[in-house]
């Protein structure tokens, strides 16, 4: 039964395709929240790149979770949810489907333009690619378990903020390891702790997450 | 499972149940906080580093223990009410959440307080001082949620599933939070560096910490019955017991 | 099966009971004999449920959004037969445009269309006539009594008042 | 016993701000709580009472 959660993947991307301003906002807020860092704090190019690690991770965190409320708000709103709960199909496999596709168009953008903006934080190279490979390893877990948040907060007033202060907390470790290995590299010191704590942290959320959106979007939409 | 137990867990027997046990525990609440706040003043000798300053320590770490515990308790009752379906348990997992809540407040609170005057600064990113904090943050975060959704039945079960969550990530948190502080040595301050336990220390905070437990349950019995007021308003026994309360209207 | 009653008094919430989506305080709903929450996965696939929200995406055309439906209920369309289906309820011309320029009526009968593309035993449908011009409400009707009349069930919701003709037909009234 | 009067026991070495303001936002945050349950029970009683009697 493993069509239905491609399916719903394609349907995702597809959307995501025909609606390119969104992706678009979720690059564009990440791109000037770290830009206004160096606006507050001055040009100073030793300061930037010791604060670089925590800024970069902070700004793709809170990037990760402004584009959370629509992962499923419109499949809440247009019921297309409804169907996929009384699906005869695994809910958490459609969960890993959207949240996979919620990362590709969320996340993955991120990734990517993260080292441009390393390069105005003065980073040497393989802290560059240290912070690649970190977001690479962790922005996974943000989207995983943002969509418990988002799973929980559909249908509620205010649900923006809410899923902030719901969803926040729950990053804390992702941003300790994340940024963790940005600065160890920086220091001279091997990344490979922080990195691999962060790739279990990952692969635990991709265990557990999906069951908990799954239960959060049937309570959501009773 | 059995009857009994059903029986005991609808709202129209457990209110006045609660109602008789409530005293129970305040009285047991008071006696504890009066043993315990005796031996914290009078017989726990004076700590040759700290001097009087570590007597805070007699609130604080019953309070951070509270927090804790509390949070677990809480994470307790919200899986019993989503694996029975069941309300009671929901209810007391909302009613101990802000309990919980002001007892981390305290502990952070009084927690300052007792690093001001030992190393000088209102607030140290300590391991246990910015757990606490994130503790909050997840008390604050199911409060907001659970007083966010309308439908009280829906509210219960959103508001368990986000206590699940969190009971679940708070060693994570608080594993990579210690992690981050021995990383960033900097500031070499630490919390933990509590005075040389004396056993009568000890024994004063446990007390102090007993009176808190019961404490909490008193309480949280008396914002159950509030919560099954509110929620039962058109039923009939919440009518019942209104009419023979008597008072003004 | 009709199920009538004034607004508010709990018609949908019934239906979303029988399809599993809400859990009962009290009582169990079966299937077979079975109880439905033992047999899910046996019961929803034979269920088609089309609540009063379509379903539809608004950016995917009518074709993309039943081929993604039917595959999601694992049930198999070619894309002649969702064209067909269309057709059949009247709305084959706006097969390919996105489902945003379409009126109400038209995105209701996108989203019944499925019913032409389905062989499921059980179907639970929240005011299907709700936006519908009298012809379609007839291919509709024509529709369910063919269902009916072989060895289909239907629990339908509605305020309006529809004839369907099989011999078995059962109402409902929800009075509060 | 630890202090040699009550001025040295409420002095407190010296930290007598710390101290007291510690055990005092304690206890007045407690009785806070168990007074505002008080009145939230009362007033929701106050309103069912009030339903009932409309009936």
């Amino acid at each position: 039964m493993n069509r239905a959660w491609v399916t719903i993947f394609k349907r995702d991307i597809l959307l995501a395709l025909r609606r390119r301003s969104d992706v678009a906002t979720t690059l564009f807020f990440f791109l000037i929240v770290a830009s206004l860092f160096p606006l507050g704090i001055g040009p100073e190019p030793a300061v930037l790149s010791s604060i670089a690690p925590g800024v970069l991770w902070v700004a793709a965190l809170l990037a990760g979770m402004l584009s959370l409320t629509r992962m499923f708000a419109s499949d809440f709103s247009d019921g297309s949810l409804e169907q996929m709960l009384i699906a005869p199909q695994p809910l958490p496999m459609l969960v890993i489907a959207k949240v996979l596709a919620h990362w590709i168009v969320c996340g993955l953008p991120v990734v990517l333009l993260a080292p441009m903006i390393g390069l105005q934080y003065a980073l040497p190279n393989d802290a560059l690619l240290v912070l690649v490979l970190s977001l690479l390893l962790g922005t996974p877990a943000l989207s995983l378990i943002g969509a418990i948040g988002a799973a929980l907060t559909l249908g509620v007033r205010g649900s923006g903020l809410l899923i902030a202060l719901l969803v926040l907390p729950l990053y804390i470790p992702v941003l300790i390891f994340g940024a963790g290995a940005v600065a160890a590299s920086q220091h001279g010191m091997s990344p490979e702790a922080h990195l691999s704590l962060l790739a279990a942290f990952s692969l635990l959320s991709l265990v557990l997450a999906p069951f908990a959106t799954a239960a959060a979007l049937r309570i959501s939409v009773e | 499972m059995n009857i009994n137990w059903f029986k005991y867990s609808s709202p129209q027997t457990f209110y006045p149940l609660a109602g008789r046990m409530i005293p129970w525990f305040a009285w047991a609440a008071s006696i504890f906080a009066v043993i315990g706040l005796y031996i914290s003043f009078f017989i726990a000798p004076t700590d040759f580093q700290q001097g009087e300053a570590y007597r805070i320590i007699f609130v604080h770490v019953p309070a951070a223990w509270m927090s804790m515990f509390i949070y677990m308790v809480m994470a307790g009752w919200a899986a019993l009410g989503l694996s029975l379906n069941a309300r009671l348990p929901a209810m007391m997992a909302q009613a101990l959440a802000p309990t919980g809540a002001i007892f981390t407040l305290l502990a952070l609170v009084t927690g300052s307080f007792w690093g001001k005057p030992m190393w000088g600064a209102w607030w140290v990113w300590d391991a246990r001082l910015t757990s606490e904090l994130i503790l909050l943050f997840l008390y604050l975060g199911f409060i907001a949620l659970q007083s966010s959704i309308d439908d009280p039945r829906k509210a219960d079960k959103a508001g368990a599933l986000l206590a699940l969550v969190g009971v679940v990530n708070v060693p994570i948190i608080y594993f990579s939070v210690k992690w981050w502080n021995t990383l960033h040595q900097g500031s070499t301050i630490s919390m933990g560096a509590a005075p040389k336990m004396v056993t009568t220390m000890l024994l004063g905070m446990l007390l102090m910490a007993l009176a808190f437990w019961m404490y909490t349950i008193a309480v949280a019995l008396m914002r159950v019955r509030c919560i099954m007021l509110e929620r039962e308003r058109a039923s009939d026994w919440v009518k019942e017991q209104a009419l023979s309360v008597g008072g003004n209207t | 099966m009709y199920v009538l009653g004034d607004n508010g008094s709990g018609k949908s919430s019934l239906l979303r009971l029988l399809c599993g989506l809400m859990q009962p305080e009290l009582g169990s709903i079966y299937w077979q004999g079975e109880q439905v929450k033992h047999v899910l996965e046996v019961f929803q696939a034979n269920l088609l449920y089309i609540g009063h929200l379509n379903g539809l995406k608004e950016d995917l055309s009518p074709i993309e959004n039943l081929q993604v439906n039917m595959r999601l209920a694992a049930d198999h369309a070619e894309k002649s037969d969702v064209l067909d289906a269309l057709e059949a309820i009247g709305v084959g011309r706006c097969a390919n445009l996105p489902v945003r320029v379409l009126s109400q009526g038209q995105k209701r009968r996108v989203a019944l269309a499925r019913l032409w593309l389905t062989e499921r035993k059980l179907w639970i449908l929240d005011e299907p006539f709700a936006a519908l011009d009298s012809a379609s409400i007839d291919v509709l009707v024509a529709r369910i009594n063919h269902h009916l009349n072989n060895d289909g069930m239907a629990i339908i919701t509605t305020h309006q008042d529809v004839v369907i003709s099989a011999q078995s037909t059962q109402v409902l009234r929800l009075d509060l | 016993m630890q202090w040699s009067s009550w001025s040295a026991f409420f002095n407190m070495g010296g930290y007598a701000f710390y101290v007291w303001f510690s055990f005092g936002l304690t206890a007045l945050w407690l009785v806070w709580e168990v007074l505002a349950l008080r009145k939230r029970s009362a007033v929701a009683l106050n309103l069912a009472k009030l339903l009932a009697q409309d009936k």
